[in-house]
C-alpha cells in the first residue's frame, strides 16, 4: 500500500518537473521528492526483506480486462528494491546539488521520476505484460535522458543504439514470456511457474539470455553501455550503470531461477562462458579508456560478467542436484549485485563531481584532485578500492564467495564443468587483478599527482555542494560496512535464495557470527570483521612505533625524481593514462582492442613533451555491428528502387503477384 | 437438354470470340488497329450479353448489351480517335515486351486459367467451366496488355479489355443482379472522364501521352 | 429470404442518418461559397454523423437488403465516424492557419469539403453494405473521391501521384470485382439467383455448402484486389505518393480509415473462406503478404527523405503486421489485430496531424531541412515525439499492448514465424527512431513561432491530443466492454 | 590462552625474522658471487638509520602519499600473521584463507602503486604501471595454484592444507608439483626478485618496485623496505609450510614440539632463502615485456595443475 502510494507520487513529480521550466528551485524540489520516494521504497523493501512474511500481492484494475496488472513483492523483489532504491536515493539526493550543473535541466528532471517508476514497477510486476510495459518504459525514460544533451551528435547516436538494443532485448524477453505463457496466453507469473515444462526451457533460456543480457550489458551485446552511459548526465549514468543493469539481472534471475523450474546445466555453462568473456573483455577495455565515464561503463560490463559467472554456476549446481552449492553461488552473485550497485553508483557520482568542478571527463586532463576535492577524492578512493575487490571492502567478499563456489565447481559430474570451471576461475581471477590495475590507473591519474590541465588545477575553488558530498559519503560508508560485516549480509541473502536455489543454506554455518565459512569451517573461511579489527590494531601499532623513534616531522620539498633539475619538473613529465596502460596494450595486443598508437616526437632539444595518442575501437563493434548496419543500408538501397518504377512496373508487380498466387492455388489443388 | 446444350455452345462461341479479340489486341502493332480490335471485342461482348439475356430471359442483360454496344463500341473508340488526332500521338504501338513473347505469355495465361477452373465441377457453379476460363483469360490478357504496352492509349484500352472480361463473367453468371453491370458501366464512365481530365492536365504540362514522361518525379526527391 | 427485406434501412433508424448525413452535406458543401464557414459546417456535419454512429451502438437496426450492421462493421463505423470528425476539426483549424493549402482557390476549397464528405459517405457505405456488389461500388467510389483530392494541388507531383493511385487501384478493384463475381458463382447454386447470393447475411450461414475451388480462386482475386487498396507490398506503390502529395488531412484519413475499410472488405471474404472448411487455408497467403509488407516498408523507411512518405510507409508496415496477425489466426491474434486496427487508425492520424502542422510551419517536407523541433516549437516537437514513439509501439500506449499481444500470439503459436516479425518490427523501429531524433532533436533549423495565430495552432493540436489520450487509455486501462466486443468479433473471424 | 600467546609470538617472529632473512639472502648471494658481502644483520642497522632520518615529502603530494607506507606495511604484516610458520591452530588463522591472503598482498601493492603515482614524477608512474602489470598476471597464477591445492586437499585454508599433507593423504601429485612451480614463480614476482625485478638495481629504467619508492625517505622508506622483507618471509613460510610441512607443531602442542616446529621453520626458511640467492645469481633479469610470458607461464602452470588432477583421477 505504502509502496503503491510512493509510486503514485512519482508521476506527479514528473509533471512538476515538466512545469519546472526555468525555476531551479523546482528542479531541486523534484530531485528531493525523488530522493524521499526512493527512501520510502527502500524502507518498504528492506522491511519486507528483514520482516519476511508472505509476499503481499494484488491485482490492479488496469490493463487488459481479465488480466489487469498483477503486482507482488516477494523476497527477491524486495532485495532488488533495496538494490535499486538505495543508490537511487543517493543519486537523487546528489541531484539536488547537481541540478545547477545539468546541461539540459529541463530535459532531465521530468524523466528522472519516470525512470525510477519504471525500474520499481519492473521489480513489482507479477505478469508478463506489466513486466514488459514497465521494462520498456524504463528504457524509454532513460533514453530521453541519454539524448537530453541532444545538441551533440554523439549523444543522439548513442540514444539510437541504446533504444534499439533496448527494444531488441524487450522483444527477446517477450518471446521468452510468450513461450512460457503458451497459446492460451496465460500471462501471469503464477500460472507460468506452475506450467513451466522442460520443453519450453529450450526456447526460454536463450531468449532470456539475449533479452536480459542485452540490457545488462553482457558481451557481445554490451556495445551500447559505453556509448549511452557517458552520454547521460552523471546521476543518471550512475542509475543506468549501477541500477538499471541490476534490474536486467533481476529479469534473468526471475526467469531462469523462478519461473522456469529447472534449467539444464548446459545453459549454466553458457552463462558462465559469456560471463567470463564479458568480465575480461570489459575490464581490459576499461583499462585503456581515457574518458572516465566510459571507463566506468566498461567496468560495469566486467562486474555484470562476474555476476553472470555466479548465476551460471548456480544454475549448474541446481541442475546437478547440489542446492547448497547453488545457494552459495547465488548468494555470491546477489552479494556482488548489491556491492556493484553501491560502488559503481558512488564512482559515477564522483565522476560527476569531477566533471562539475573541472568540466573534464578525460583522465589526461585531470590530476591532483585529492588535494583539491578531499571529500570527493576520499569517497572515490574507497569506491576504487572496493571495485578493485580489495579486503576489507565489500567488493572482495562477493568475489571471494564466487571463487569459493567455483572451487567446488569441478565436483559436478559433467566433464565440461570439470575442465571448464578452472578456466572460468582463471578468467575471473584475471579480471579481478586487471580491475585493480584499472582503478589504480584511473584513480591515481585523476586524483593523485599533479594537475594535467588548468581546469584541474583550479578545481575545488567552488566547494562541492553539501548534498553531493553527503550522498557520496553515505555510499562510501556502505562500501565499508558491507565489507566489514559480511556475515550479516549473507544471512539475509541466504534467506532470499532458498526458494530459488531449491534448498536452504546458511552461508555462515558452523563458525558463527563474524566468521564467513560457506562450505564448512574446514573448507575455507574469511572474516572481514576480524581483519578490520586486527588490521586497525596493527596499523595503530605501526604508526605509534614509527613515530616513537623521535624522528623529526616530515618536511615538504620539491620531488627528487632522480635529480630532475629545479623547476623542470613539469606536470607533463608525469605518466599519462595512455602511457600507464601501454604495457597492457602491448601484452594483450591489438587483438582484443584494435589500438592504434601514434607518437609525436618534439624536435630534438625542444621543450614540449612527446605525446602518445591512442585510438581505440571495440572490435565487437567493428566485427559484429558495423557489418550489420552496412547490410541493412545495402538492402535498403536495393529495395529503394521500388520507389522509382513506372506505373507499368507496378502493374507488372501486381500481375506477377496475381499469377504467382494463382499458380500456387493451381498447384495446391492438384496435390 | 439439347436446347440448353446448344445455348451454352453458342455462348461459348461468343465468349471465345471475345477472347480471340483479346489475343488479337496483343498482336496489333498500330494504334488504330488496336482501337478497332477493341471495338470488335466490345461488339462480341454486346452479342454475348444479348445472347445471355435471351437464354436466361433476363431482360436487364439487354441493357448491359446496350451499354456495351453504345458506350464501348462507339463512344470510347471515337473519344480515343479524337484524342490521338488532337494530341498528335505517334500511331505505332511501343511495346515493352516483343510481340512474340507477349503472345506466348498470353497463351500461357489462357492455359493457366483453364488449369485453374478444371477442378470446378460443372454443376456446382452457375457458370460452366468454359465460360469461366474464357472470362478469366480475357481479364488476365487485359492486364498483360497494360504491362506490355508503353503508351497511355493502349493502356487505357487494356484496362477496358480487362473490364470486358469482368462483364463477360458477370453476364454469363446466371441471375446475377443488375447491380454489377451498372457498377461496371459506372466505373468505366467515370474512368473515362477521369482519363479525359488527366489527359488534359497532362496536355497542359507535357505535350505527349507517353507515360515515361509523366513519371519523371517518382516520389522522393531527396 | 432477403428479397422480402426493404432495400434501404428505415428512415428513422440511426443507420439511415449515418449514411444520409454525409451524402446530404456533401451536396450542400459543394454549393457553399464561403470557405471558412464551409470548414466549420463540415465539422458540424461530421459531429452529427458521429452522434448517429453512437446511436447505432444503442439501437442496432435489423438488416435490410443492401445494408446491415453487426458488431464487426459497427466497430469500424464508429471508429470511422470518430476519426472523420476529429480530422474535419483538424482540417478546419489547419486551413485557418493559412500556409500551405492557402494556394487553394475558393472553388477548390468547396470541392475539397464536398469530397471530404463524399469520401466519408463511401466509406460508411462500404462498411455497412450487406451486398458484395454494393461494397465493391463503395470502395471504388472511395478511390475516385480520394484520387480527386490527391490531385487537388495540381502540381506535377500531385498529378503523378493521383495517376498512379488511380490506375493501380482501378486495376486492383477490377480484380476484386472478379473475385466478387466468383463468390457469387460459388454461392448461387446454394442460395439461388439474385441478391441472396450476394448478401453477407445470407452468405455467412451457408458458407459451408459453397464450392471450395471457386472460393479459392475468389480469395486470390480479392486478396490482390482489395490488398492493393490495403497497401500490401508489393501492391503498395500508390500509397506513399498519394499520402505525400495530397493535403495532409486527407493523408490522415487515407492512412487512418481507407486502409481499414479495404482491410474490412478483405476480412469479410476471409470470414467466408474460413466458414467454409474445405478451401485451402487463407492464412499462409496473408502471413506472406504481411511479412513482405513489413520488410519492404521497413527497409524503405531508411531511405525516406520526405516526412509524409516516411509515415505513409509506416502505415504499410502496420497493415502488414495486422494482416500477418489475421493470417496467424486464433482468438488471441485476431483480438490483437482488431485492437491494432483502431490503435493504428488513431495514432497514425495523430502523427499526420503533427506532420501537417510541421510541414505547414517549415514550408518543406524534407526531413533534412527540419531539425530540433523540440527546441524551436516545443509543443509541436514533443507532440511529434510522443506520437511517433506511440506508433513505434512504446509503452504505456495502446499500440504497445496490441503489438505485444500479436507478437505473443505469434511466439506462442508459430515461434519460427514470430522471429521475422520481431526482426521486421525492430528494423522499422530503427528507421523511425533515426528520423524522429533528427526531426525533434539537435540544433534547431527553424525560427521559433509559426504562421497563423497561436490559438488556432492549439486548436489544431487538440485532435492529436485527443487521439493520443484515447490510445493511452486503451493501453493503461482497456475498457472491459470494448475488450468483450473485440473478443466477439475475433471469434467470428475464426 | 596459549593459542593467543602463540599468535602473538608469530606476529612478532615474522617481524623480527624478516630483516635477517633478507640479509641472509644478500650474504649468500655475495658469497656465491665471490664477494665477502655484508653481515646478515646489516638490514637492521639500515632500518634503524632510516627511522631516525627526517622524512622528505614531495610538495605536490596528498595525504595518501604519507599514509601509504603505514597501510602497506600493516597489510603485509597482517598477511604474515595469518600464514602458519612454526605452529598451526592459531586463533587468527580462520580470518583469511589463501584467497584473502592474495588479496591482502594486493592491498599493499595497490597502495604502493597509488603512492608512486601520487609522487607526481615520471618514475613513480613507471613503477606503478609495471607493478600493476606484473600483479595482473601474478595474482591469477597464485589463485590457480590455490585452486589446485584446494582440489587436492578440499580446502583453501593453509592450515588445513598443511594438516592434509601431513596426514599423508597425498602422494606425489603431478599437479602439486605444477602448483609448487607456479607458486614459486609468483613468489619471485611478488617479492620483486630477479628475473622480474632487481632489488639492488641503481638503473632507474629497469626498476619496478624501487621506482615507486624513489620519493620516499626516512621512516616512510623504512616501512616500505620492511614491508618488502616481511613479504619475502611470508612467501618462504608459505612455500615451506605447504609443500614441506614436516615438523610443524600441531594445535595445543607441548613446548617440545613447539621448539621442534620453530627449528624446522628456521631451517626451511634459511634453506629456501639460500636457494633463492643461488637462483638469482644464476639468471639474468628480463625485459619488461617478457614479464607477460613468464607470469603467463605461471598462470598456465596453475591451470594445468587443476586439469592434471582429473587426468590422474581419470586413470
Amino acid at each position: 500500500m505504502l509502496i503503491a502510494l510512493a509510486l503514485a507520487v512519482l508521476p506527479v513529480l514528473a509533471v512538476l518537473g515538466l512545469a519546472a521550466g526555468r525555476f531551479e528551485g523546482t528542479h531541486r524540489l523534484v530531485a528531493l521528492g525523488c530522493a524521499v520516494v526512493s527512501l520510502v521504497l527502500l524502507v518498504a523493501g528492506a522491511g519486507h526483506l528483514l520482516g519476511g512474511g508472505p509476499p503481499p500481492a494484488m491485482v490492479l484494475p488496469f490493463g487488459l480486462p481479465g488480466l489487469g496488472f498483477h503486482v507482488r513483492l516477494d523476497s527477491l523483489s524486495a532485495l532488488f528494491m533495496v538494490v535499486v532504491d538505495l543508490p537511487a536515493a543517493a543519486a537523487a539526493f546528489y541531484t539536488i546539488g547537481y541540478a545547477s550543473h545539468l546541461p539540459e535541466r529541463r530535459r532531465v528532471t521530468p524523466f528522472l521520476p519516470l525512470f525510477l517508476f519504471g525500474m520499481n514497477a519492473v521489480l513489482l510486476a507479477d505478469d508478463a505484460i506489466t513486466f514488459l510495459m514497465a521494462w520498456e518504459f524504463m528504457s524509454l525514460a532513460s533514453w530521453l535522458m541519454v539524448v537530453s544533451d541532444h545538441r551533440l551528435e554523439e549523444n543522439r547516436a548513442a540514444g539510437q543504439v541504446y533504444l534499439m538494443m533496448a527494444l531488441f532485448g524487450t522483444l527477446c524477453l517477450l518471446g521468452a514470456f510468450a513461450v512460457l505463457a503458451g497459446p492460451a496466453g496465460a500471462w501471469d507469473f503464477a500460472t507460468m511457474r506452475a506450467a513451466a515444462s522442460g520443453a519450453a526451457v529450450a526456447a526460454v533460456a536463450p531468449l532470456a539470455l539475449l533479452g536480459a543480457g542485452s540490457k545488462a550489458g553482457l558481451a557481445p551485446l554490451h556495445v551500447w553501455l559505453p556509448l549511452a552511459h557517458p552520454a547521460a548526465p552523471s546521476p543518471v549514468s550512475a542509475l543506468m550503470s549501477g541500477v538499471m543493469t541490476k534490474v536486467a539481472l533481476y529479469a534473468l534471475v526471475r526467469l531462469l531461477f523462478d519461473l522456469v523450474g529447472r534449467v539444464p546445466w548446459e545453459w549454466g555453462a553458457v552463462l558462465m562462458v559469456i560471463g567470463s568473456l564479458s568480465a575480461v573483455l570489459g575490464v581490459m577495455h576499461a583499462l585503456i579508456q581515457d574518458d572516465l565515464k566510459r571507463l566506468l561503463a566498461y567496468s560495469t560490463v566486467e562486474n555484470i560478467g562476474i555476476v553472470a559467472i555466479g548465476l551460471g554456476l548456480a544454475l549448474a549446481f541446481k541442475d546437478g542436484g547440489e542446492p547448497a552449492l547453488a545457494a552459495l553461488a547465488l548468494v555470491g552473485a546477489l552479494y556482488h549485485i548489491v556491492n556493484h550497485a553501491t560502488f559503481k553508483t558512488l564512482l559515477f557520482l564522483a565522476a560527476g563531481a569531477v566533471q562539475a568542478a573541472t568540466g573534464e571527463r578525460r583522465l589526461s586532463g585531470l590530476g591532483g584532485l585529492l588535494k583539491r576535492m578531499p571529500w570527493t577524492g576520499t569517497a572515490a578512493l574507497i569506491g576504487s578500492l572496493a571495485i578493485a575487490s580489495l579486503p576489507p571492502l565489500n567488493g572482495f567478499v562477493s568475489e571471494w564467495l564466487i571463487l569459493q563456489a567455483l572451487f567446488k565447481g569441478p565436483s559436478l559430474p559433467p566433464w565440461a564443468m570439470k575442465f571448464g570451471v578452472p578456466v572460468v576461475a582463471a578468467m575471473l581471477a584475471l579480471s579481478a587483478a586487471l580491475a585493480a590495475a584499472c582503478f589504480v590507473r584511473a584513480y591515481g591519474i585523476a586524483f593523485l599527482g599533479r594537475p594535467r590541465s588548468l581546469a584541474a588545477a583550479q578545481a575545488g575553488q567552488h566547494p562541492t555542494p553539501a548534498t553531493m558530498r553527503w550522498s557520496m559519503a553515505a555510499l562510501a560508508f556502505l562500501c565499508l560496512l558491507l565489507g566489514a560485516i559480511p556475515v550479516t549480509v549473507t544471512d539475509v541473502l541466504s534467506a532470499v535464495v532458498v526458494p530459488l536455489a531449491g534448498g536452504p543454506f546458511q552461508v555462515s554455518a558452523d563458525l558463527g557470527w563474524p566468521w564467513l565459512s560457506p562450505v564448512g569451517a574446514t573448507r575455507g573461511s574469511y572474516s572481514g570483521t576480524v581483519l578490520v579489527l586486527v588490521g586497525l590494531a596493527l596499523f595503530a601499532i605501526v604508526v605509534v612505533v614509527a613515530h616513537a623513534f623521535g624522528a623529526p616531522r616530515a618536511r615538504r620539498a620539491e620531488a627528487w625524481d632522480c635529480g630532475c633539475p629545479e623547476g623542470l619538473l613539469l606536470p607533463e613529465t608525469q605518466y599519462t593514462p595512455q602511457s600507464f596502460s601501454q604495457p597492457q596494450r602491448r601484452v594483450f595486443g591489438s587483438t582484443l582492442f584494435a589500438a592504434v598508437e601514434t607518437i609525436e616526437m618534439p624536435e630534438p632539444g625542444a621543450r614540449p613533451p612527446a605525446r602518445l595518442s591512442v585510438r581505440l575501437i571495440d572490435p565487437v563493434w567493428d566485427g559484429l555491428y558495423r557489418p550489420l548496419f552496412r547490410a541493412v543500408a545495402a538492402i535498403a538501397d536495393r529495395v529503394n528502387r521500388l520507389q522509382s518504377f513506372t506505373v507499368r512496373g507496378y502493374l507488372l508487380l501486381m500481375f506477377a503477384t496475381l499469377v504467382l498466387m494463382l499458380l500456387v492455388v493451381a498447384w495446391r489443388q492438384r496435390s | 437438354m439439347g436446347a440448353g446444350q446448344i445455348a451454352y455452345d453458342i455462348a461459348h462461341l461468343i465468349g471465345a470470340t471475345v477472347l480471340m479479340a483479346g489475343l488479337q489486341m496483343l498482336y496489333q502493332r498500330r494504334l488504330f488497329a488496336v482501337i478497332n480490335t477493341f471495338v470488335f471485342q466490345a461488339l462480341a461482348l454486346a452479342a454475348a450479353a444479348a445472347w445471355q439475356a435471351h437464354v436466361q430471359d433476363a431482360p436487364h442483360l439487354y441493357v448491359t448489351a446496350g451499354v456495351a454496344l453504345v458506350f464501348k463500341a462507339m463512344i470510347v473508340p471515337f473519344a480515343l480517335h479524337w484524342l490521338v488526332e488532337k494530341l498528335a500521338i505517334q500511331r505505332t504501338v511501343e511495346t515493352a515486351l516483343p510481340i512474340g513473347w507477349t503472345m506466348i505469355s498470353g497463351v500461357g495465361l489462357v492455359a493457366l486459367s483453364i488449369l485453374l477452373v478444371l477442378p470446378v465441377t460443372a454443376n456446382a457453379a452457375a457458370l460452366t467451366r468454359e465460360s469461366l476460363a474464357l472470362a478469366m483469360s480475357v481479364v488476365l490478357l487485359g492486364l498483360l496488355m497494360m504491362i506490355t504496352r508503353r503508351n497511355a492509349v493502349t493502356q487505357v484500352i487494356g484496362f477496358m479489355a480487362l473490364e470486358n472480361g469482368l462483364i463477360l463473367a458477370a453476364v454469363s453468371a446466371r441471375g446475377m443482379p443488375l447491380v454489377v453491370e451498372i457498377s461496371v458501366a459506372f466505373s468505366v464512365l467515370v474512368a473515362m472522364t477521369l482519363f479525359g481530365i488527366f489527359f488534359f492536365r497532362i496536355r497542359e504540362r507535357f505535350d505527349t501521352l507517353d507515360l515515361a514522361d509523366l513519371e519523371t518525379y517518382r516520389g522522393d526527391r531527396t | 429470404m432477403i428479397d422480402r427485406l426493404p432495400a434501404l434501412p428505415a428512415a428513422d433508424s440511426p443507420l439511415a442518418w449515418v449514411l444520409a448525413l454525409p451524402l446530404a452535406s456533401a451536396a450542400v458543401l459543394a454549393l457553399w461559397r464561403d470557405g471558412r464557414g464551409a470548414a466549420w459546417a463540415n465539422v458540424l456535419s461530421t459531429i452529427a454523423t458521429f452522434v448517429a454512429a453512437l446511436a447505432l451502438l444503442v439501437a442496432p437496426p435489423p438488416p435490410s437488403r443492401l445494408f446491415f450492421v453487426d458488431s464487426f462493421n459497427l466497430y469500424l463505423v464508429v471508429l470511422t465516424a470518430f476519426v472523420g470528425m476529429t480530422t474535419a476539426w483538424f482540417s478546419a483549424a489547419y486551413l485557418a492557419r493559412g500556409g500551405e493549402p492557402a494556394k487553394l482557390a475558393p472553388h477548390h476549397l468547396r470541392f475539397y469539403h464536398a469530397m471530404f464528405q463524399a469520401f466519408l459517405f463511401t466509406m460508411l457505405v462500404a462498411l455497412t453494405a450487406n451486398n458484395t456488389g454494393v461494397m465493391w461500388v463503395a470502395v471504388e467510389a472511395a478511390t475516385l473521391t480520394t484520387v480527386l483530392m490527391v490531385s487537388l494541388y495540381r502540381t506535377p507531383e500531385a498529378i503523378e501521384a493521383a495517376w498512379k493511385y488511380f490506375i493501380l487501384c482501378s486495376v486492383g478493384i477490377g480484380l476484386a470485382l472478379f473475385g466478387t463475381i466468383l463468390v457469387y458463382l460459388a454461392a448461387q447454386p446454394v442460395l439461388g439467383d439474385g441478391a441472396n447470393a450476394m448478401a453477407w447475411t445470407e452468405l455467412m450461414p451457408r458458407a459451408a455448402a459453397f464450392q471450395p475451388d471457386l472460393l479459392n480462386l475468389a480469395f486470390v482475386f480479392v486478396l490482390v484486389g482489395y490488398g492493393t487498396k490495403v497497401g500490401l507490398a508489393p501492391l503498395h506503390a500508390w500509397l506513399p505518393d498519394a499520402h505525400a502529395e495530397g493535403p495532409t488531412p486527407i493523408s490522415a484519413v487515407l492512412s487512418g480509415l481507407l486502409l481499414n475499410v479495404a482491410l474490412y472488405a478483405l476480412l469479410r471474404f476471409k470470414m467466408l473462406i474460413s466458414a467454409n472448411g474445405a478451401t485451402l487455408a487463407p492464412g499462409p497467403l496473408l502471413v506472406l503478404m504481411g511479412l513482405s509488407s513489413l520488410f519492404v516498408s521497413g527497409f524503405m523507411l531508411y531511405r525516406r527523405g520526405d516526412v509524409k512518405r516516411l509515415f505513409a510507409y509506416s502505415s504499410i508496415e502496420h497493415m502488414g503486421v495486422i494482416v500477418f496477425a489475421f493470417g496467424i489466426g486464433g482468438p488471441l491474434a485476431n483480438f490483437a489485430a482488431l485492437l491494432h486496427m483502431a490503435m493504428h487508425a488513431l495514432t497514425k492520424s495523430a502523427v499526420f496531424f503533427a506532420v501537417g502542422l510541421i510541414t505547414q510551419t517549415a514550408g518543406t517536407k524534407r526531413i533534412a531541412d527540419i531539425r530540433g523541433l523540440t527546441v524551436s516549437h516545443p509543443a509541436l516537437g514533443w507532440g511529434l515525439v510522443v506520437a511517433v514513439l506511440t506508433i513505434a509501439g512504446m509503452p504505456p500506449m495502446g499500440v504497445f499492448v496490441s503489438e505485444f499481444l500479436m507478437l505473443g500470439a505469434a511466439f506462442a503459436r508459430h515461434p519460427l514465424l514470430a522471429v521475422p516479425l520481431a526482426l521486421g518490427l525492430l528494423l522499422a523501429f530503427g528507421a523511425l527512431l533515426l528520423r524522429l531524433q533528427s526531426l525533434a532533436f539537435g540544433p534547431p533549423s527553424l525560427a521559433p513561432g509559426g504562421n497563423g495565430p497561436r490559438g488556432v495552432t492549439l486548436l489544431a493540436l487538440l485532435p492529436m491530443g485527443l487521439h493520443l489520450v484515447l490510445v493511452l487509455v486503451a493501453g493503461v486501462a482497456l475498457p472491459a466492454v470494448l475488450a468483450a466486443w473485440l473478443r466477439g468479433i475475433a471469434e467470428m473471424l475464426g | 590462552m596459549s593459542a593467543l600467546l602463540l599468535q602473538l609470538g608469530q606476529i612478532l617472529l615474522v617481524l623480527a625474522l624478516a630483516p635477517l632473512l633478507t640479509g641472509w639472502v644478500r650474504l649468500v648471494k655475495a658469497r656465491v658471487q665471490g664477494r665477502i658481502g655484508p653481515s646478515p644483520f646489516q638490514p637492521y642497522r639500515d632500518l634503524r638509520r632510516l627511522m631516525l632520518k627526517e622524512p622528505l615529502v614531495g610538495d605536490s603530494t596528498s595525504w595518501l602519499f604519507r599514509a601509504a607506507p603505514y597501510v602497506t606495511f600493516s597489510a603485509v604484516w597482517l598477511a604474515a600473521c595469518l600464514v602458519p610458520t612454526f605452529a598451526v591452530g592459531l586463533p587468527l588463522a580462520p580470518a583469511a584463507d589463501l584467497i584473502a591472503l592474495v588479496a591482502l598482498l594486493a592491498v599493499a601493492r595497490v597502495w604502493t602503486a597509488l603512492a608512486g603515482l601520487d609522487s607526481g614524477t615520471a618514475f613513480g608512474g613507471l613503477g606503478a604501471s609495471r607493478e600493476m602489470l606484473i600483479a595482473s598476471l601474478a595474482e591469477p597464477a597464485m589463485l590457480m595454484a590455490t585452486f589446485s591445492l584446494s582440489l587436492v586437499s578440499g580446502t583453501t585454508q593453509p592450515e588445513r592444507i598443511i594438516a592434509f599433507v601431513l596426514s599423508g593423504g597425498v602422494g606425489i601429485e603431478v599437479s602439486l608439483g605444477l602448483a609448487l612451480a607456479a607458486l614459486v614463480m609468483v613468489a619471485v614476482a611478488e617479492c620483486g626478485r630477479i628475473p622480474i625485478d632487481n632489488p639492488a638495481t641503481h638503473l632507474e629504467l629497469t626498476m619496478v618496485h624501487e621506482a615507486m619508492l624513489l620519493e620516499y625517505s626516512g621512516r616512510h622508506l623504512a616501512l616500505m623496505e620492511l614491508a618488502g622483507m616481511v613479504r619475502l618471509t611470508l612467501f618462504l613460510a608459505l612455500i615451506g609450510g605447504v609443500f614441506a610441512p614436516w615438523g610443524i607443531a600441531p594445535a595445543e602442542a607441548g613446548p617440545l614440539s613447539l621448539l621442534i616446529g620453530f627449528g624446522a621453520f628456521l631451517a626451511k626458511s634459511f634453506a629456501l632463502a639460500s636457494a633463492l640467492a643461488v637462483f638469482e645469481t644464476a639468471i639474468a633479469k628480463m625485459r619488461v615485456f617478457r614479464y607477460a610470458d613468464f607470469l603467463g607461464g605461471a598462470l598456465l602452470l596453475g591451470l594445468l595443475a587443476t586439469i592434471f588432477l582429473y587426468v590422474s583421477e581419470a586413470v
